[in-house]
């Protein structure tokens, strides 16, 4: 197995450019990768134009609330930016952009473009504001709506434990996007709690699977605050 | 969370929780539905499911020692009894989506006579984004709103036709407020039970709707 | 937690019936519900008219053959019957229907049909025998074929560890099919070869959740012969 | 397996091997295939996918005890190494499709000029399903074909156009043959390097078609 350990300097240099699409795992503080995120607003005028994929906007002044602060990001396509008011203060300026999805199907275009299915046909969001520009289908009698996949160019995500090779494992619900975005895009950072050696990890209980995964880094302390908020 | 509950809170919890059965899965929306885990009654088995990751979810504050890495949709650490399993999103949506939701139970700003929920948006006030709502309440095998009966305004929260953006149209099966319970029945959220303090001219008040009401009301307390 | 555990005899008797669309888990013999089916074999006039969907139609005189072999079943839907001449005899003798699918589609049709996604689009078996009969789409210039969702009646699956609740986990390769057909049936059996207490599992390595599950059984021991044999 | 490999396989085997590049996720077929593991150079670390449900399957016969719930996609008992992850047949196929997997080992019926690959069916006398076989060959970053040169009638494996059913089209990156090495370049399978006890002509022997030779073969031991 490669040895794919380095540091979060060295994989963001490596695999992150202004202009590129990127998810970012987490709900709430659980797997969102705040190390490699912080690496990214440290260096500001080195990242932008950046497209996110992620769940939530965090919250003002944590996580990826300080590229958006910064003026890094053009565009987020989210599914809820309910605790963040300063990003949605931005988004109604138009410092930003945002395309909201319904959390389910967020993650099931992502899946899709991890998994090489081009779309995927879905009555969610039927006779909802949803609708709205998207192509439809009709089978079997209903009618349905083409939701296509996304891919990132990079992926930046948070385990709980991950061995050197990259083969990751979360603890509770920190897991939520990260392991679906590991999947969906051209490379992927995994930033660690714990970095094990290979063959540490039970190979029936590994979430992510070390072939999608092209650097792991150890990840540094959640940021200061209520550990609860999201 | 954690705040007091008024009293008009409690009387609606305690007779929404009236509505869990016996071994259903259930999801608990932001906001009153999470307090309902304090009303259902012991020896009722549910699983309650959070839809960023897991089933198994403990009953909140009243029970453990809440965890960070097991947080509730809302951002809240809890804990997990014991037959939980956590899992990622793809398959907590799955659950959803693919029938195994017994339950969802949501708050509402409308719904509407004919079951259309409006939870999630206030255009040009709040945007917050429509989460997992959507999926909840269109894909539940049943959908129960707990409201109060009143917004701030004194309209009530069921309407003739919902003025919000929608979240699923149709998709509420109960409306659970401190003075009625209505059940989409024939297509009509139609009145089933009265508070006994307001009776059925206080369960239809500030509703500018043509609202069905049962032949007879179910009793307020001894509703199945 | 509910306690599900009870007899192979009871889970069939109240959830298989004759004219059910049934799916059947593993690959080889990793997976295969040999306790179940044998049950269903045995009480062949009971179950009859069956569809089956397994990937494979396993080996003469092993797990479903026995089914094939008494007239059970009308119908298999499968990725690949190499290892059953017997079964292949019968399809061309016109005894039974057979549908053939790329594995990784038919996976997805189940997962489509589990996760209440009507249809997937894929350009798996384009220019392909498999293109035949199935509706087309046109998507950023590409065809692509519509796959629509397969659920069943009931799930037969074998686990390597459940609880009495239903969580399940297996060892090796025997996951394969299992899983994702837990999650597209009405009903859902599972036989384990070990069934443990509720909260012995470790809830992040569950690989099936309990809310999928109707019944736990105890699994027999595997079919004589070669244990390598499909 | 196992069974006694032929002067010819291991000439085809050793060859082929050498395509196979550090770092790599592979996946093997069954038949030929399966006995490629034994021929890569020690220092040459490739994760072998096996589509039922693993990456890191160990080299087969060569090290460690057969394991009967550790299958390979041929129901052949097999191991893992330190690294290895068990997954689900969705996770297994979603590496394929997703272009994660570097390179798709096969055996052919027929391969076309044109890259075409037929190896799943012969109608009449062979159908036993295509398995993983068509998302393999249509999706692998890169299909490696490897085959004797010429079928039982002395017929070349390479053909002018394929006329049994289709694995996939223009799927074949490299067909590794013991006499020849073809490879895709322009969308055409060109001779690139013949093997010295055959030379330039053996190499297209019983080949009716017309295929594109390379300015200057490779040399068959030092290709790259």
């Amino acid at each position: 197995m490669l040895d794919r350990v380095t540091t979060v300097e060295n994989a963001v240099r490596q695999y992150v450019q202004s202009a590129q699409t990127i998810m970012v795992g987490g709900f709430g503080r659980g797997g969102v990768p705040f190390t490699t995120v912080k690496f990214i607003a440290d260096h500001a005028n080195e990242y932008r134009n950046l497209t996110l994929i992620k769940n939530d906007a965090n919250e003002p002044g944590i996580g990826i609330d300080a590229l958006f602060r910064q003026g890094q990001v053009n565009r987020l396509i989210a599914t809820h930016i309910g605790l963040n008011p300063e990003f949605i203060r931005r988004m109604n300026d138009g410092e930003v952009e945002c395309e909201l999805i319904p959390q389910g199907i967020f993650a099931e275009k992502i899946r899709a473009g991890g998994a090489g299915i081009p779309a995927i046909l879905t009555d969610i969001g039927l006779g909802t504001e949803v609708e709205a520009g998207k192509r439809k289908f009709e089978l079997n009698g209903r009618t349905l709506l083409v939701e296509e996949a996304l891919r990132g160019d990079v992926a930046l995500i948070r385990a709980d434990r991950a061995d050197r090779a990259g083969n990751a494992w979360w603890r509770g619900s920190n897991r939520n996007m990260c392991v679906v975005m590991g999947t969906a895009c051209k490379r992927v950072i995994v930033e660690a709690n714990e970095i094990v050696d290979v063959g540490t990890l039970t190979p029936e209980n590994i979430h992510l699977p070390s072939v999608f995964v092209d650097a792991v880094v150890p990840a540094g302390p959640l940021p200061h605050g209520d550990a609860n908020a999201a | 969370m954690p705040r007091e509950l008024t009293v008009n809170e409690r009387t609606l919890l305690a007779r929404a929780a009236r509505e869990v059965r016996h071994g259903m899965v259930v999801n608990l929306g932001i906001g009153l539905p999470q307090f309902l885990p304090g009303y259902i009654p012991d020896g009722v088995d549910v699983s309650f499911h959070s839809e960023n990751g897991f089933v198994g979810m403990g009953k909140g504050d009243i029970e453990g020692t809440p965890d960070s890495d097991v947080i509730d949709a809302g951002g809240r650490a809890c804990q997990v009894v014991k037959g939980a399993a956590f899992f990622d999103s793809l398959m907590s949506f799955a659950i959803v989506r693919g029938g195994n939701l017994d339950l969802a139970v949501l708050g509402a700003f409308e719904v509407g006579v004919n079951g259309d929920l409006a939870n999630w948006k206030i255009p040009g006030k709040l945007t917050p984004g429509m989460g997992g709502g959507m999926e909840l309440a269109q894909k539940a095998n049943h959908v129960l709103v707990i409201s109060h009966h009143l917004d701030k305004r004194g309209r009530g929260k069921l309407v003739g036709q919902c003025s919000l953006p929608l979240t699923a149209p149709k998709c509420v099966g109960t409306l659970v407020t401190e003075r009625a319970v209505f059940r989409r029945l024939e297509g009509r959220m139609t009145l089933v039970s009265a508070h006994p303090d307001h009776g059925k001219n206080g369960a239809l008040e500030g509703i500018d709707a043509d609202v069905p009401v049962a032949d007879s009301l179910e009793n307020w307390e001894g509703a199945k």
